[in-house]
């Protein structure tokens, strides 16, 4: 990136970035070690929110564990908490009513929606341009208008049951929901006029952290992290799960349209692209729902066969994979879950090297890191 | 391929080391390994264009009471298959080869597996806890762990 | 929802309680009897300007964070109270605690609070920083409550509170602060 | 000034026995005190502007609870910063950390000594106008500096760092946008440049609209500038997001506040040199407010001139709240690859034009085809 010549001798400074940091997005802490602004390494150190959600989950039931899966992405509860009521149901091999499914479907979509506007948002206010973050959460108080709607609760829903989902949607929800698709469709034109053509901010993302797709899979990439190296893998598609196959979708990857492939850019613009899928998605799901019970019969203090089961599900930030180990007891003997933000920061050190320090931050925004799901 | 015949495969190459196989029960079935030939045999996975498991999904540290396991969930990209591995460890100093040599995105959740279950993965780049601070005592997932009553004068 | 600012008490050297209202001498009500009008003039004063202008760290650590992020941007928008976010400790007057705050954080918050300069105020957000939360009981790495680190003025019930209860913990704290006392006879 | 103090003294006949200088001195501090004043209270209304401006962008509403309708937003926050506990760093230089404040706030203060409000408000017309601004604002990288060197804070160094970068490399081609200006009306004197683009045209007396070059040369001026005023997107040495604050990261209380002042200060001296030098300063279009009586000569130009001003001003808080930030690399190599060569080559070419039509811009020249 930089030459350097010998003549003058520098001298390698450690910087600590966070855990209190405005562009770490949470409490991430980067040991940075620069040579003025070129930094030489950059070591990851996690765990500050380390909350112990697998230890929690041997120590509470199957039902007790739902509200602890919304704090695991907090940004995307919903898809968190589906995910933990697949794993439950195909552990216990429990058959959902169709219309759940639908529900489940449209509020995972709907969520993606929300945190990938998160990402834009945070993203473009790490690059310095405060205002399309702020568009952002414009967009996404509706998200979260529908989901109190809903539920009742505009951050941790706790929407998904085993077996089904809490409620029924209430009368005029699918109408919001297709008035809000039909407003924030447009919108993602508008923020691609905005800012994500933007010279400056183009400049800024392009060439950055190129990461290779074979790299990507090594290092487990997953979700539009790796789909930005322009590999088409998306859960939804190719293992597919609830009645994903039944919608008519595109898996977006990264192009390389202004740099070079896998690099920033592109893993934002697969979140950008990843938006309108999820709208089409949604309007199908929205379309199609048929009528029905919500909720199979699960009894109350549910225990299920002994047996270990591993099953992943396709969150906004890379595949959510959980791996439940029952000893049919009524709580889970085992709990592991696998997320696409802890993995990702794996490859962190390694792509890091030698870039600036405002491409770090460029770094950790494109992969849309959460803590929670890092430190759990 | 299916994992009979995955398992076939690697009884027929690593004989002995390769213990059994977990069917029943299993979602994915696993492929249970003698912790001596966990790097060969993921080498194998890896490599054999048959197989060709180029993604680790999942590495979890398992406490069975009688005995610790590391749990890997293997997925091929290319053939679209997906397998379990497992590796089972005496309670006492349990400890394995890394293979974060053979998928680097192993290296996070062995020290995950190190700093929660306290199993030591020899020959890793860089071992440390991750998650807990440098000086927390004990491995919190461990089915024995008691917790502490303060740390650093705070209240736990 | 509404936290109550009497709540806000027990374990940090809080607000001093309202004095009782002295009849006829005291010229501002709730600033005691002692209060002379030009001291009582210049509390209030420079209280409203510090009531007027809490600029608050941007510290986030979980779910909290982003109802916190919501409140001050476009539908809620706290900078019509004249609270903005800092990002650097040193520049702001008001640390909240937005999240839940473990054991290998605890210092950082510490310290983050003490590099804040006086007056300095806490908010506790949510029910993580006000008691651990739902990680009260089963976990082992979460501080159960940030009371225990620094004092706090205003505490937050929720999980994570809406944005409402945000601005109502903020209004209830500039009404603490509009009791403090600065200058002259101490209360 | 002493012809001034010299005229007043003949005015008022009781001042005669007093000597010359204390007249002088006294006007001086007068003189010094009133744009004090209008630069805090540009400053404290700028930033609620600032705010406000940034509420409408952001669909937000802004600051409308202290005061009527936010008005007393900058006063709050002003108080409040001069009422917080002022901290030092235990390891920081305590002399220079204490010093640096100063050296920018004087830096973007003292240029407004040149900055001609309006036909006869100008608090010294130097013959050096342009050179003295640009002299004096380059104080500011010595405070910045100083800010990020004395804080031992390593984020604030490396902000002090790029400020100093950022700034001398931008202090070229500022300077080198503005010499057209000083061409045309053959004076480094604002006052001179300002009356150079008066006459019949109305805004087409503007040096903005002399001739291609000089159109350019606004254009580069006002990137430029935006760049050695650190605004966004040219806003490195402070960057929130990576630099958490920048060079003031340490700084808290009225030592802050003084950063943040003298960042409004900048901000109002390049609108102040752009509307001087290329939007005819105080020039009524059509009119030669000097004919008036001088009270409402210079009420009616000082309004002319505020009103342009604010006008760039609000330009470029549009700018900041719209651009995102560039890289410290990218910074450089538009300084010196882009606008040093193209301010060059600009000033070539004014010179050209000047030399070949002997002064006359197109508009002059279209005129004079009409007679």
């Amino acid at each position: 990136m930089t030459t350097r010549t010998d003549a003058l001798p520098t001298q390698e400074m450690t910087i600590n970035m966070g855990p209190q940091h405005p562009s770490t997005h949470g409490v991430l802490r980067v040991i940075l070690t620069t040579d003025g602004e070129v930094v030489t390494r950059a070591v990851p150190d996690v765990g500050y929110l380390h909350r112990a959600l697998e230890k929690i989950g041997e120590r509470v039931t199957y039902a007790q564990y739902m509200p602890f899966t919304d704090r695991l992405d907090y940004l995307a509860a919903m898809n968190c908490n589906c995910a933990w009521a697949w794993t439950v149901e195909k552990l216990a091999k429990i058959e959902v009513p169709e219309r759940a499914e639908y529900l489940r479907v449209i509020v995972c979509e709907l969520n993606r929606i929300s945190s990938h506007l998160i990402a834009f948002g945070s993203y473009t206010a790490d690059m310095g341009a405060f205002t399309p973050f702020l568009y952002a959460i414009r967009e996404r108080e509706q998200v979260n208008d529908l989901f109190e709607m809903l539920c009742g609760n505009r951050l941790t829903y706790n929407y998904a049951r085993v077996g089904g989902v809490s409620g029924d949607a209430p009368p005029g929800f699918l109408e919001k929901t297709r008035e809000f698709l039909d407003y924030f469709e447009p919108k993602l034109d508008e923020y691609n006029n905005l800012i994500s053509y933007n010279k400056i901010f183009v400049h800024r993302l392009a060439n950055v952290a190129v990461i290779p797709a074979e790299e990507a899979v090594a290092y487990g990439l997953t979700g539009p992290n790796l789909r930005g190296s322009g590999v088409p893998f998306d859960l939804r598609k190719d293992e597919p799960y609830s009645v994903y196959p039944k919608f008519d979708f595109k898996v977006c990857v990264g192009t390389g349209e202004r740099g070079t492939l896998g690099d920033c850019f592109d893993r934002y613009m697969v979140r950008i692209n990843e938006m309108r899928e999820s709208v089409k998605i949604v309007r199908q799901a929205v379309a199609r729902i048929p009528d029905g019970p919500v909720r199979a019969k699960v009894p109350r203090l549910f225990k299920p066969p002994v047996g270990e089961t591993y099953f992943r599900s396709e969150c906004p930030r890379g595949e959510t994979g959980i791996y439940l180990i029952s000893d049919g007891s009524v709580n889970p003997f085992r709990l592991k879950i696998r997320t696409g933000s802890f993995v990702t920061m794996n490859i962190f050190e390694k792509v890091t090297r030698g870039l600036m320090i405002a491409d770090v931050v460029a770094v950790i925004g494109s992969f849309d890191i959460i803590l929670p799901e890092i430190d759990r | 391929m299916e994992t009979q015949a995955v398992f076939d495969m690697l009884k027929g190459k690593f004989g002995d080391a390769v213990v059994e196989l977990q069917g029943a029960g299993f979602s994915p079935a696993f492929v249970v390994v003698a912790p001596a030939a966990v790097k060969e045999v993921s080498r194998f996975l890896k490599e054999d264009p048959a197989l060709s498991f180029d993604s680790l999904m999942c590495l979890s540290g398992v406490d069975y009471k009688e005995k610790f396991a590391v749990a890997y969930h293997l997925h091929s990209l290319k053939h679209r298959h997906a397998i379990g591995l497992k590796v089972m460890l005496p309670r006492e100093n349990p400890s394995l080869p890394t293979v974060d040599d053979v998928w680097p995105a192993a290296n996070f959740q062995e020290r995950e597996a190190y700093d929660l279950f306290g199993i030591a993965f020899e020959g890793s780049k860089d071992l440390r806890r991750i998650l807990l601070p440098e000086d927390w005592e004990g491995h919190p997932l461990r089915k024995d762990y008691k917790y502490p009553d303060f740390y650093h004068g705070i209240k736990v | 929802m509404s936290p109550d600012p009497a709540h806000g008490q027990p374990p940090g050297p809080g607000p001093p309680p309202a004095a009782p209202l002295a009849h006829g001498s005291a010229p501002f009500p709730g600033l005691g009897p002692e209060a002379h009008v030009m001291v009582g003039n210049a509390d209030l004063f420079v209280n409203w300007a510090r009531k007027s202008s809490l600029w608050y760290l941007l510290f986030a650590t979980a779910c909290c964070g982003i109802e916190l992020m919501q409140a001050g941007a476009s539908r809620y928008d706290m900078d019509r109270f004249g609270a903005v976010f800092r990002a650097t400790p040193r520049q702001s007057d008001l640390m909240l605690v937005a999240g839940t705050i473990t054991h290998k954080m605890a210092d950082r918050v510490k310290r983050l609070y003490d590099q804040m300069p006086e007056p300095k105020y806490v908010i506790s957000m949510g029910s993580c920083a006000n008691t651990g939360g739902p990680f009260y009981k089963d976990s082992y790495c979460v501080v159960k409550g940030v009371d225990l680190l620094i004092p706090v003025d205003v505490y937050i019930p929720g999980c994570p509170p809406r944005p409402e209860a945000l601005i109502d913990g903020i209004m209830s704290l500039q009404k603490i602060i509009m009791r403090k006392k600065n200058y002259g006879a101490k209360a | 000034m002493e012809a001034l103090a010299l005229s007043l003294v003949n005015a008022i006949p009781p001042l005669a026995g007093v000597p010359l200088w204390t007249v002088t001195l006294l006007l001086m501090v007068v003189v010094a005190a009133v744009i004090l004043v209008f630069a805090l209270t540009f400053e404290g209304v700028g930033s609620l502007v600032l705010r406000k401006v940034a509420g409408d962008i952001q669909a937000r509403i802004g600051p409308n609870r202290v005061g009527p309708n936010g008005m007393l937003q900058f006063l709050a926050d002003g108080v409040k910063l001069v009422l917080k506990e002022d901290i030092i760093p235990a390891n920081a230089d305590r002399l220079l950390f204490k010093l640096a404040p100063y050296f920018v706030f004087v830096g973007s203060f003292a240029a407004f000594v040149v900055v001609p409000f309006g036909v006869g408000l100008i608090a010294a017309d130097l013959n050096i106008g342009i050179y003295y601004v640009m002299a004096v604002t380059s104080l500011v990288v010595v405070g910045v500096l100083l800010a990020g060197w004395a804080s031992n804070n390593k984020w604030a160094l490396l902000g002090g760092m790029r400020a100093a970068s950022q700034i001398v490399s931008y202090e070229i081609p500022v300077g080198m946008a503005l010499i057209p200006a000083v061409l045309i009306a053959g004076s480094l004197s604002l006052q001179d440049i300002v009356r150079s683009q008066g006459g019949l045209l109305g805004i087409f007396g503007w040096n903005l609209f002399h001739n291609p070059f000089t159109f350019f040369s606004f254009f580069l001026y006002f990137t430029a500038a935006q760049a050695e005023t650190n605004q966004t997107p040219f806003d490195l040495p402070e960057a929130e997001s990576e630099l958490v604050s920048g060079y003031n990261v340490e700084y808290s209380g009225i030592r802050f506040g003084l950063f943040f002042l003298a960042e409004f200060g900048d901000m109002f001296i390049v609108a102040a040199l752009a509307t001087a030098c290329f939007l005819g300063g105080w020039n009524v279009p059509f009119f030669n407010a000097g004919t008036l009586p001088w009270i409402w000569g210079n009420l009616l130009s000082l309004g002319v001139f505020l009103a342009k001003a604010f006008a760039m001003v609000l330009i470029m808080m549009w700018v900041r709240w719209t651009l995102p930030r560039l890289r410290v690399d990218q910074l450089m190599r538009m300084a010196w690859k882009f606008l040093v060569p193209l301010t060059f080559v600009n000033l070539l070419g004014v010179s050209l034009w000047l030399l070949v039509f002997r002064g006359k811009g197109i508009p002059g020249m279209i005129a004079s085809l009409f007679g």
